[in-house]
């Protein structure tokens, strides 16, 4: 065998921007913010902002086609990179703007930035892979970043909980993936998912096993039901800033990963009838299937709102990974809208959370009350945000609901996205009885108002544009779905 | 020859993975898992891939396990009571390793493997090229993750110093 | 048996054996070693991979195109691959000795049965 | 974006206004809100009308609106054609006309907000429904014109009369909405679109096949509960518990022709022709669209006759009237259909104001019986009841003469079949009860000695000035006929000289008015004797019918009800309700906050999930082996 010569990277700028963009952001807090400690705390959060919306803009505006795959096909940038990293820019931007005074507090504002941008850069990097230790990596970069942010508050033990718990639970399914990964390489001889694609079906009891095992730790990513026990009580214990940004950006993540494995290194084998396929198949659809209703069913008796939204977006995830078992081009379309769409609402509805920390409210149910009275505006806000959850008609839940829905619907003789469907609207409606609980308690009678105090102008931006977003989505549902086509190339 | 060395590392390796798992003193678990990642070195060794059996002496048993020894002492956890050897959730978790276990043997006991390397193989040349080559975008990658953890350490280590000038954090 | 099952067994049993440790342990800190066990179990099936690397037969239906004409994998992956996960364990390791430390800090003492304030 | 959305924005703008800021811009802001509204949207919908004459037919297209795999046209276009260009001048021409009469007739009320808000919502909803492109969308302003007809008829909350016929008209709408909800399935699964353009093509109505009548059907429910044809016309009487002005817009001139317009805008799906013949089954939807209409126009013009209050008199005759151009639509001349919903916006809305100026000046008093004398005290005002009176009873040179004569023209055809012939007898017959009918509300109001005391209360000038308008618009609308004929037909009207069939219909009107003029001039109520009233009020008497079927229906419902109800709506879901919040619960104990736990049941999970894979991929090769 010939010694192998170094091979020089074939590298397409255009298409490591976002990954440039957030690898320099990193940096640059880690220079400057960290090492350095400059007196202006507010710098950061600028910085940080502006590089996340230049992002978006970037996503949104840049014209060009899409890059394909770049340095020996390690990392491919395409319609599904672009829009998955658009919706963690958007993320960190809404993230970046609600820092709430425990965080200030704690003097480590440059560490915040940091380990936000750097898990946004492991997000994109996963979104992006196309080679098994490329997808490690980034998975294992995002995840070091967070349980450094769930344990970011020194003086709340709840928050030393969360860290303590995601890292542990985290790292096992990190293991699980490395194992997986190591089988899968095993049967196929290749790391790179389009090689693996091409040889899935040879690939035997090894692939098998290997790709169940890696489905298990995506799963605990996406916090499907089983794998979903980490989930409401890292949630709660975190800042929750940092919650709303595990809750989108990483289901985002995550989800994108699955659905890059799906197709492309499992699904290439034609339409013959193939086990890995067949199998890769029922464990999403029975992933989706447990979701969708223990989600729902356990969230029936919460009474925290935090962790009530920790509990529905395990629901949610239940619908997204309808989609991604569906894996038409239809669907893929919905499932971006609905994941734009929950960016919005779930974003929003972490922030009016935040918020209502900041001014001392609690989260209870039973101490909402009377809430339209106290806070008007963050009631409102909160009650829309519900609505659009639960996916009811002028909002662009319902739109996101319904694009999912006929999707899966357009499944032709195959019974088994119907019942999916049964099971989601099953769901929906036991999700109407615990978040109109809220809105009703929030409107209901209460303790008479106290002097007003003062929420932080930066949240009332973000909960404003996520509402206004909202309801633009669902009125002009029509030229998202099709920018959204177009890019995906369906 | 080799056969034997790798059977006789290989029992090793479990023996002292039954130590990590079951010791009762930190300590003990932080020597046996030293133990079982110097087995692997030299299996690795034995299996010609010098490099990686440099670095896991180097990087494992060598820097992790001293930061481990480090951990255990500074913190001196107490002895932990096992409790009687048939708790229910002992033996659940015992029997789903086991079937994990099992299954995983099963898996790879079908696995096609083929002692085809050529001379070179597991040379740090070829290694190398391949490194800063092939994969040099999970090598840079890598990097930041290694800038993660220390903007971690940086954090933590720094809240510790101000929090003795408080005289600790409280509980809530 | 080849010589290539004895390290490849040795990974299953050491997964196996880590898991266990997982889920019968309550001091983080063992569990965290156990964790390691099962990552380090997961490199040896790796380098075992790639030390035996074989290629699986290419009878590709006739439908399928490979993206790309010039093959990409190799016996060398699984061995970088090993190299850059042994880092990468190296920074959790770090990161999560940072954690388990500064909680044993305020609580003294941690099990993991105890530890929940957040739960329902 | 083309001037024909303003003629949407316009009035829904107002009505926000109105709803939102009524207090901070008093009284007489709102009204010349509300007016200003209107007025805007009329110009507009004059705009639009010329460029309708320029560029013939047009879309305009606003943006996508829903996305429902493989049904296409659910979109925010509107469709400007002469026949929804015509359909827009009228709506907001007549309808700025009583937005200025309102201002005065409303002046007293404390509701002046919500009556203009809803007002101008009516508006901009009847505008909907017929510039929509696609029938989604025109479903949308269908609804939207039921619910705004609901809260005006109701807009007396304190009256329980008017609150219940407003929860009556609604229900009646209701049936018609879900009547076009289904006609908009079967369209929509049949011809996977909902474009009037593309899905009333003669390729796309191919596909409909069989349920082609099913969907005329549909659709003809629909309209008949808008328009207040036989059987569902039982809402549009009592519907005149609202104010006046309400009546004039709403039941006279815009809402209840919407019907009417739905007809002529899906009338190739009723000319379905399929090579050169008529379809069987669409002849068959014509015969029954026009013996509906002649039935409805002779029992409401017989109810009409038996009515003793004015306003009730005048919603029996556009119950008729409306069954005239019914008829004309099943005789395939929608030209004339149009052409006499047109003037008979005009004339009616004239009729209904002139009707509030009494009744506003006898202080609320609305039986003809109590009225009287007032010729000599309102000049004008009589002689404005009297242009429309003439115009009603179809005495030339007046508008309705012309609008009548070209729907009978149209019904007779070419009189070679005897079932035209007899319902142009019927046509001829309303003809002369409607003339005579109307001379004697009239007679009765002006002429009669009068019957009342007290002073008089006059009308101010802005209830004046829309009459003028509108008498105006009577007595010229009949002369662009011809016209407006040929741009809704496409192709010129039949040319007629002025034969028999006139002369016929003529001598009838006159017959009528003189009937009328010389047994009421002095004072005496009634011509028929009281025994034949139950006859007359056949048209009440399914008003009755409904209702005792709806009794009996509730009788037979609460029975049920007390039985099962609190099986059904009590137990059942507190069970479900309970079961499934302790299944919660327990599940959520499960959530215990153990770190171990929580490890042991990630390694659960995946060693279950390899498992189960195991067998199923065994399974799977064993069966795909054999």
């Amino acid at each position: 065998m010939m010694p192998q010569q170094i091979l020089k990277p074939e590298l397409a700028w255009q298409g490591m921007v976002p990954l440039l963009m957030l690898a320099g952001l990193f940096v640059f807090h880690f220079l400057i913010e960290i090492l350095r400690a400059p007196k202006s705390r507010t710098t950061g959060g600028f910085w940080t902002l502006l590089v996340s919306l230049l992002g978006v803009v970037y996503l949104t505006a840049c014209p060009d086609q899409p890059v394909g795959a770049v340095v020996h096909k390690m990392w491919i940038y395409d319609g599904v990179t672009r829009l998955g990293s658009l919706l963690v820019f958007l993320s960190l931007a809404a993230v970046t703007l609600i820092i709430p005074k425990s965080v200030e507090e704690s003097g480590h504002l440059g560490e915040y930035y940091a380990l936000l941008s750097g898990a946004a850069l492991g997000m994109v990097m996963l979104m992006g892979s196309n080679n098994l230790l490329v997808t490690f990596l980034a998975l294992e970069l995002f995840s070091l970043a967070l349980y450094l942010l769930c344990i970011f508050l020194p003086d709340r033990s709840t928050s030393q909980e969360s860290g303590l718990k995601y890292f542990i639970l985290s790292s096992l399914a990190s293991a699980v993936i490395l194992y997986g990964m190591a089988l899968i390489y095993g049967a196929t001889g290749s790391t790179w998912l389009h090689e693996i694609g091409a040889r899935a079906s040879q690939g035997g009891l090894l692939m098998i096993v290997g790709s169940t095992l890696l489905a298990a730790g995506l799963a605990f990513k996406v916090s499907a039901v089983p794998f979903h026990v980490w989930t409401p009580d890292v949630y709660q214990g975190a800042p929750t800033p940092v919650t709303a940004f595990m809750s989108v950006a990483t289901k985002t993540a995550a989800l994108v990963a699955l659905l890059r494995f799906f197709p492309m290194t499992l699904g290439m084998a034609g339409d013959t009838h193939d086990g890995v396929r067949t199998m890769w198949a029922i464990i999403i659809w029975s992933l989706a299937m447990l979701s969708m209703l223990f989600g729902n069913l356990m969230a029936l008796s919460q009474t925290n709102l935090k962790r009530l939204l920790a509990y529905s977006g395990i629901a949610q995830a239940g619908y997204l990974l309808g989609a991604i078992f569906m894996g038409t081009p239809i669907a893929k379309v919905s499932l971006f809208y609905y994941l734009l769409v929950y960016l919005c609402m779930n974003v929003g509805a972490f922030v009016v959370v935040a918020a209502l920390e900041e001014v001392d409210e609690s989260l209870d149910v039973h101490a909402l009350a009377g809430l339209s009275m106290r806070q008007p505006y963050l009631a409102a806000a909160l009650a829309v945000f519900l609505f659009s959850l639960t996916g009811l008609p002028p909002t662009a839940g319902f739109v996101a609901k319904y694009q999912l829905f006929s999707a899966l619907m357009a499944s032709g003789p195959n019974p088994l996205p119907k019942y999916l469907v049964a099971a989601a609207l099953v769901g929906s409606l036991m999700s109407a009885g615990y978040y109109l609980r809220f809105v009703v308690q929030a409107y209901g009678l209460g303790p008479a108002p106290e002097p007003h105090k003062q929420i932080p102008p930066t949240y009332l931006a973000v909960i404003a544009t996520a509402v206004v977003a909202v309801f633009a989505l669902s009125f002009w549902a029509g030229p998202v779905l099709e920018w959204m086509q177009r890019l995906l190339g369906t | 020859m080799i056969f034997a060395a790798k059977c006789v590392m290989a029992l090793l390796a479990v023996v002292s993975a039954f130590g990590v798992a079951l010791s009762r003193q930190a300590v003990h678990s932080a020597l046996f898992l030293t133990c079982n990642l110097l087995c692997v070195a030299v299996l690795y060794l034995l299996m010609s891939l010098h490099f990686l059996g440099a670095a896991q002496l180097l990087v494992y048993a060598g820097a992790i396990m001293v930061v481990f020894l480090f951990a255990v002492t500074v913190l001196a956890p107490e002895d932990e009571l096992l409790g009687k050897w048939n708790d229910p959730q002992r033996l659940a978790g015992v029997a789903v390793g086991a079937v994990l276990g099992a299954f995983l043997l099963l898996a790879n006991s079908t696995a096609p493997l083929l002692d085809l390397s050529s001379p070179d193989f597991g040379s740090l040349k070829q290694f190398a090229s391949e490194l800063f080559g092939k994969y040099v975008f999970p090598f840079e990658g890598t990097a930041f993750v290694l800038l993660v953890a220390l903007v971690g350490v940086v954090l933590l280590g720094h809240r510790r110093l101000r929090d003795l000038d408080r005289g600790g954090p409280s509980r809530d | 048996m080849t010589e290539g099952m004895i390290t490849l067994g040795l990974s299953a049993v050491l997964f196996a054996i880590g898991s266990v440790g997982v889920a019968i342990r309550r001091n983080p800190l063992i569990m965290f070693m156990c964790i390691e066990l099962m990552l380090n179990s997961a490199n040896l099936a790796l380098a075992t991979f790639s030390r035996y690397y074989s290629r699986v037969p290419e009878t590709l239906p006739d439908s399928i195109e490979l993206a790309s004409s010039t093959d990409l994998g190799s016996a060398t992956d699984g061995a970088v691959f090993v190299f850059l996960v042994m880092t990468i364990a190296a920074a959790e390791a770090v990161v999560g000795l940072a954690i388990i430390i500064a909680i044993f800090r305020t609580h003294k003492q941690v099990d993991a049965d105890e530890l929940a304030e957040l739960k329902g | 974006m083309d001037t024909i959305w303003l003629v949407l924005a316009l009035p829904l703008l107002g009505s926000l206004l109105c709803a939102t800021h009524y207090r901070t811009l008093g009284k007489a802001a709102t009204g010349m809100v509300a007016s200003l509204a209107i007025l805007g949207a009329f110009v507009a919908s004059v705009q639009t009308a010329y460029q309708v004459q320029l560029r013939h037919e047009f879309t305009a297209h606003l943006s996508s609106w829903l996305h429902i795999p493989g049904i296409s046209g659910l979109d925010f276009a509107a469709l400007a054609d002469p026949l929804s260009a015509t359909m827009l001048c009228t709506v907001t021409g007549v309808a700025f006309l009583i937005h200025c009469f309102s201002m005065g007739y409303m002046a007293d009320e404390e509701d002046y907000g919500r009556f203009f808000a809803s007002l101008n919502l009516f508006v901009a909803t009847m505008v909907l429904l017929v510039m929509a492109n696609n029938l989604a969308l025109m479903l949308v302003g269908w609804g939207g014109v039921g619910y705004a007809s609901y809260s005006l008829i109701g807009f007396y909350r304190q009256k329980p009369s008017a609150v219940s016929a407003a929860r009556k008209a609604f229900l009646i709408n209701v049936v018609g909405d879900v009547a076009l909800m289904f006609a908009i399935f079967i369209i929509a699964t049949h011809c996977s679109t909902l474009e009037f353009k593309a899905f009333l093509q003669p390729d796309k109505l191919d596909l409909l096949g069989g349920d082609l009548i099913l969907a005329g059907l549909c659709l003809m429910v629909g309209a008949y509960a808008k328009s207040a044809q036989l059987p569902l016309h039982t809402w549009l009487p009592d519907a005149m518990e609202g104010p006046t002005p309400v009546s004039a817009l709403i039941h006279a001139a815009t809402m209840v022709t919407a019907g009417v317009y739905l007809m002529v805008r899906c009338a190739p799906l009723f000319r379905f022709v399929h090579g050169q013949e008529l379809l069987p089954m669409a002849d068959d939807l014509n015969v029954i669209m026009m013996r509906f209409g002649a039935a409805t126009a002779l029992l409401a013009a017989l109810c009409a006759i038996a009515q003793n209050d004015l306003k009730r008199i005048l919603a029996y005759s556009t119950m008729s009237q409306l069954g005239y151009m019914f008829m004309a639509a099943g005789a395939g001349a929608y030209g004339a259909a149009i052409f006499h919903l047109v003037t008979h916006a005009f004339f009616k809305a004239l009729l209904f104001l002139t009707a509030g100026v009494v009744i506003h000046a006898l202080h609320g008093e609305q039986d003809i019986r109590k009225m009287g004398g007032l010729g000599k005290k309102m000049v004008g005002v009589q002689l404005a009841f009297l242009i429309g009176s003439l115009a009603l009873a179809g005495i030339p040179p007046l508008a309705g003469f012309f609008s009548k004569e070209s729907i009978l023209l149209g019904v007779f055809g070419d009189g070679k079949s005897v079932e035209h012939e007899l319902l142009w007898a019927v046509g001829i017959l309303t003809a002369l009860l409607t003339s005579y009918y109307t001379g004697r509300a009239y007679v009765l109001t002006f002429w009669a000695p009068a019957q009342h005391e007290g002073k008089l209360h006059y009308p101010s000038s802005s209830m004046t000035w829309p009459l003028a308008v509108l008498a105006l618009a009577t007595v010229a609308a009949g002369f662009g006929g011809h016209d407006l004929i040929q741009s809704i037909q496409g192709q010129a009207p039949p040319e007629e000289s002025f034969g028999g069939l006139q002369l016929t219909a003529l001598a009838v009107g006159v017959v009528g008015l003189g009937v009328a003029y010389s047994t009421h001039r002095s004072g005496r109520q009634r011509l028929v004797p009281e025994g034949a009233d139950p006859y007359l009020r056949g048209c009440e008497a399914i008003d009755g019918l409904t209702k005792s079927l709806a009794a009996s229906f509730r009788g037979f419902a609460d029975k049920v009800a007390i039985k099962l109800d609190p099986v059904v709506s009590q137990v059942c879901p507190d069970l479900v309700r309970r079961s499934m919040l302790s299944t919660s619960t327990l599940l959520c104990q499960l959530q215990s906050g153990s770190l171990r736990l929580y490890s042991f049941t990630v390694l659960t999970s995946s060693t279950l999930l390899v498992l189960v894979v195991y067998f199923l991929s065994r399974f799977i090769s064993g069966g795909g082996g054999q």
